[in-house]
């Protein structure tokens, strides 16, 4: 198995190196135009000098603030609200399907009014951030209760706990999996919602530089931008698989076990 | 008073009437079983006595104090599931503390009563695994380790055997029924299947479609059911029209509908003597299938159709088509 | 049950409208500016006017062509990229990996590029819809396939079907649900996309109409335009609804059981 | 040569052995059963002759022909999995034509003959409902037609009750071999209970390990174990210490281990007589449990621990704890 992963791992960096020599081909010999691609070797000087001249520390560190800020209380607001509506079950038969149409609703095609509601600055991507991580951790965790296995609620009240130690050491527990879910989710929505919000109006922050660097027709900067939101993606996920993996250590580990050898002739 | 008594117990579920008029005592110790087809409302009774359920009208007490309105959590009853009831997020060993730990014990306290219960079901050194890591039996191992450290005055156990397979299921039974017997415990069992309910129980209650059809002891109710429905749900009986009784066995006594059990019939190549106890009747073996230490021979006498169970304790053995001779003592017909 | 729903309703409705009275009220009261809130009655106006010109017809088309268009090319490549990898196992083992990393970079954030790429028109909507369609179809597709029971595939193979065959009348239709799946959420998506696109640059639109009202603090036209989406997503979702059940009779119509007198005393 | 045949067929999982030089043959219309624990081999020697797992060395035959390498599209073999095999966007009329359909059969062919295929299996009126509206026993039942409807040269069944009930699995056991014989099919089951085992097979492979233990009759396969692990696996067979055994019959004859069946010994209140044809032992009752038409009773002689089988046809039993006086025929005692 080991062995096996192994040989996946250099079969795709054969092919992504592949495709970036292929690139830069394409660039020397002018079968693209750089004015429209840029090619690899200039991405990575402009990625050296946007790091090393600090512009890039400058311009993420806004943008995640944003986000982070923004995915701290939408998250907040999901749960309490999940966990409020999941108690008290008819409130949450009235509400959730207007939450469901509200949702409905694609929250970045807002961006603009939120940019007049709350001005240019950080307050309107926290909150266009806030909304979009908000929906995905309520509706997790709304559904996580309402689905969750009776037997549990049961056995925990004829162990004598309270509907507080209930709701405290069991249900909120188990459904974790699914509020990590929404959180996850949430991530990368409050990115794209502090991304998108900058593009809208702002004065800094890394989409602003996205869209500046466009306007001006950089694009080895745009790229660079772009190498910069894939690492930050590939690095979340694989900080976040960790996480989850803490969390929910009390799940099995399901192993895929795959037979190689059926219809195999046919 | 017994130990818990039903009276006059009424349950619907909308218009479903669920508990009809119910009343049901058990005594202090014993381990009492709750027999019937699903949906006949065996469940919902258990489900009332812990609380889970409310009922409709009547009564419940449970040593002598009236339960019918207590919460669940104050009860004092411990309950085992069918499946899926360990909380998933803890280990073995929270899962069994869980009890203890609501009730705000000390810890060394807990950890006494929690390692010695976990000793009972013999899962020592599984206290850091996951419910997932464990097998259905481990699990529910694990469940009647949870209910019976704290005590309770009353485990009920919801068929807890189905969703595990049968090798492992007998031994399950046989250490429930132990540490029942060990810890002098009052326990209600519900099934569907007969043979757990013999197997376990010091009582049945037969239960068919929110009523109580009857309630005796395992040996009782096999060998004398009380009504139809009890003869056609325990034991495999032959059940025949009294008519078509009268008429292989040549006699027009029998009436209404004549119930008898397989291994009640004798059979031989020669006819049987007449005898002022015992009927008498002949038949073609129409099938036959060994069933661990029995045979069991279809037989076709006349145009009615019965079975009859033969000890499998020797070689030769009726042929398919074959004349055989039966004979049944009258103290062994029952009529309805 | 019935009845049930009815009284449901009747609360939701009643909150609904109690919200737009308080609304108005607070307009005419002053409570808050209608600077930033306009109140329901002018929105209602509004609404009659911009329908009645034809302009919400002639932005909306292009905005619904831009999305369509997008699911339409988004989904067709989700799924045959899907049952490609689904069916040569092994490629989908090298790939997938990187698709799945590809999809880590926030499609939104690079509309720019695309608008730089494709120009301020048409295509570079498509383009942005159809990515975001894609990503969605494509997992929901592969993973339906390397997810399905084998005694099907096995089962098809017995009955003497081909492999191709098999993929015709088992694969592809069991896997439906899932791709109806993907493909719903791309139609959300897509919208989304054409929107997101039009506020970067473009010369009509919805989202250019939104955008060009914010701009002009032409609050009572951006309510209109939200309520318009509100009332689009809320006739879509119903819409699907129906499709889905139609296509996936063949699933068990689950009905929630819910038992209400459990722990009712705690 | 047989209508089947396994030539030293070896296969691997990784380095796991699971099938060893294993050498099987079925005759045509016989209803074969490969009976075995979990893990012994068995389904995988089954999916080999479908095609759907390839061996590693060895070849099989089917009429005579080679299919060692033929695809399974192209066996015309049928197979009933344990469950969840019916197509479940289509409908049972639609099922269980889909082979037919797969043949580019023409339309009113494929009418008659999917009509007749579920009236066998009694389905009559179901023909427009899909999977998902049908119990299990149902779903095994469209399975089994739509199989049959494409005439197999061989029926293969992978425990296809195990997810049934016990109630409904009886009925389809039955309507199975019966559509078993009218057809006069070819069939090979896969099972682990032997009572299943018993009641269906023609002949039964006993399996354990990748190898065949024994092939039999069921009733040669009970009465007469060749191996100690067959007298394990089918009945529930004392096995003894020919020490321990020799101990309790008071006589130094048996040496290794001996084995005999729970309904071969004979219990009295009275000592039994001497005979030359059988040994006499005494013991105490420590359990008696009702099972269908037998008692089963736990017996301790010395410090051995047996069973003993008796007929549930008298009202009167030993007692827990009484002494009681048992016998066996030599004949039946049988030594590993």
């Amino acid at each position: 198995m080991k062995k096996d992963d192994l040989i996946l791992n250099v079969i795709r960096a054969a092919i992504i190196i592949g495709f970036l020599i292929l690139w830069e081909a394409a660039a020397e010999y002018k079968w693209v135009s750089t004015y429209y691609t840029s090619r690899p070797s200039e991405v990575i000087a402009d990625l050296i000098q946007f790091t090393s001249s600090g512009e890039l520390m400058k311009h993420a560190s806004i943008t995640l603030k944003e986000a982070f800020t923004g995915l701290f209380y939408g998250s907040i607001a999901g749960i309490l609200i999940g966990l409020l509506f999941g108690q008290f079950v008819n409130a949450g038969r009235v509400f959730n399907p207007i939450i469901t149409a509200i949702h409905g609703i694609p929250q970045l095609t807002l961006a603009p009014v939120y940019i007049l509601w709350f001005g240019i600055g950080f307050a309107s991507k926290v909150f266009l951030a806030g909304l979009m991580t908000f929906f995905g951790v309520f509706f997790a965790t709304y559904n996580a209760i309402i689905t969750m296995e009776q037997n549990l609620i049961e056995s925990a009240s004829l162990l004598g706990a309270s509907k507080y130690q209930t709701l405290i050491h069991v249900v909120l527990p188990t459904c974790t999996p699914w509020i990590i879910m929404g959180i996850r989710t949430g991530l990368g929505s409050s990115l794209v919602g502090a991304i998108v919000g900058e593009y809208m109006g702002a004065a800094a922050g890394f989409g602003w530089m996205v869209a500046y660097a466009t306007s001006y027709f950089n694009i080895k900067r745009v790229m660079s931008c772009i190498v910069i939101l894939l690492l930050v993606g590939i690095v979340m996920n694989a900080g976040l698989d960790r996480i989850e993996k803490f969390l929910l250590r009390w799940r099995t580990q399901t192993s895929l076990s795959i037979e190689n050898n059926t219809i195999q002739n046919n | 008073m017994s130990y818990i008594e039903f009276k006059n117990v009424d349950k619907y579920f909308g218009k479903q009437h669920v508990l009809k008029n119910l009343n049901l005592s058990v005594e202090k110790g014993q381990f009492v079983t709750l027999l019937g087809a699903s949906g006949c409302g065996k469940s919902t009774l258990l489900r009332t006595l812990a609380g889970l359920t409310s009922i409709n009208s009547g009564s419940i007490f449970l040593g002598g104090e009236d339960i019918t309105y207590k919460s669940p959590n104050k009860r004092n009853i411990g309950m085992i599931f069918q499946q899926y009831s360990l909380f998933p997020t803890m280990n073995v060993y929270n899962n069994v503390s869980f009890g203890l730990r609501m009730r705000k014990m000390n810890k060394d306290q807990i950890f006494s009563l929690v390692s010695n219960a976990i000793k009972m079901v013999n899962l020592e050194g599984s206290e850091k695994k996951y419910p997932s890591q464990l097998s259905g039996g481990e699990q529910q191992r694990v469940a009647l380790a949870r209910c019976i450290v704290t005590q309770p005055k009353v485990l009920l156990l919801d068929e807890p055997f189905s969703a595990i397979d049968a090798k492992l299921r007998k031994s399950l039974q046989s250490r429930i029924k132990e540490i029942h017997k060990e810890l002098g415990m009052t326990s209600i069992f519900v099934t569907h299947d007969q043979d757990e309910a013999m197997t376990m129980s010091d009582y049945i209650y037969l239960m068919n479609n929110g009523v109580i059809e009857q309630g005796a002891n395992p040996l009782e109710l096999y060998s004398r059911p009380a009504t139809l429905f009890a003869a056609g749900f325990i034991g495999d009986y032959n059940i025949l029209d009294g008519k078509d009784f009268s008429e292989i066995i040549g006699n027009g006594y029998y009436k209404s509908k004549v119930a008898f059990r397989p291994e009640m019939i004798l059979a031989s190549r020669e006819p049987f003597d007449l005898s002022e106890e015992s009927v008498r009747f002949s038949g073609v073996i129409s099938d036959m299938i060994p069933q661990g230490s029995i045979i069991r021979y279809h037989v076709k006498a006349g145009k009615t159709k019965l079975i009859v169970d033969v000890l499998f304790n020797k070689e030769e053995f009726f042929d398919i088509n074959e004349q055989v001779y039966f004979e049944i003592a009258k103290d062994h017909i029952m009529q309805f």
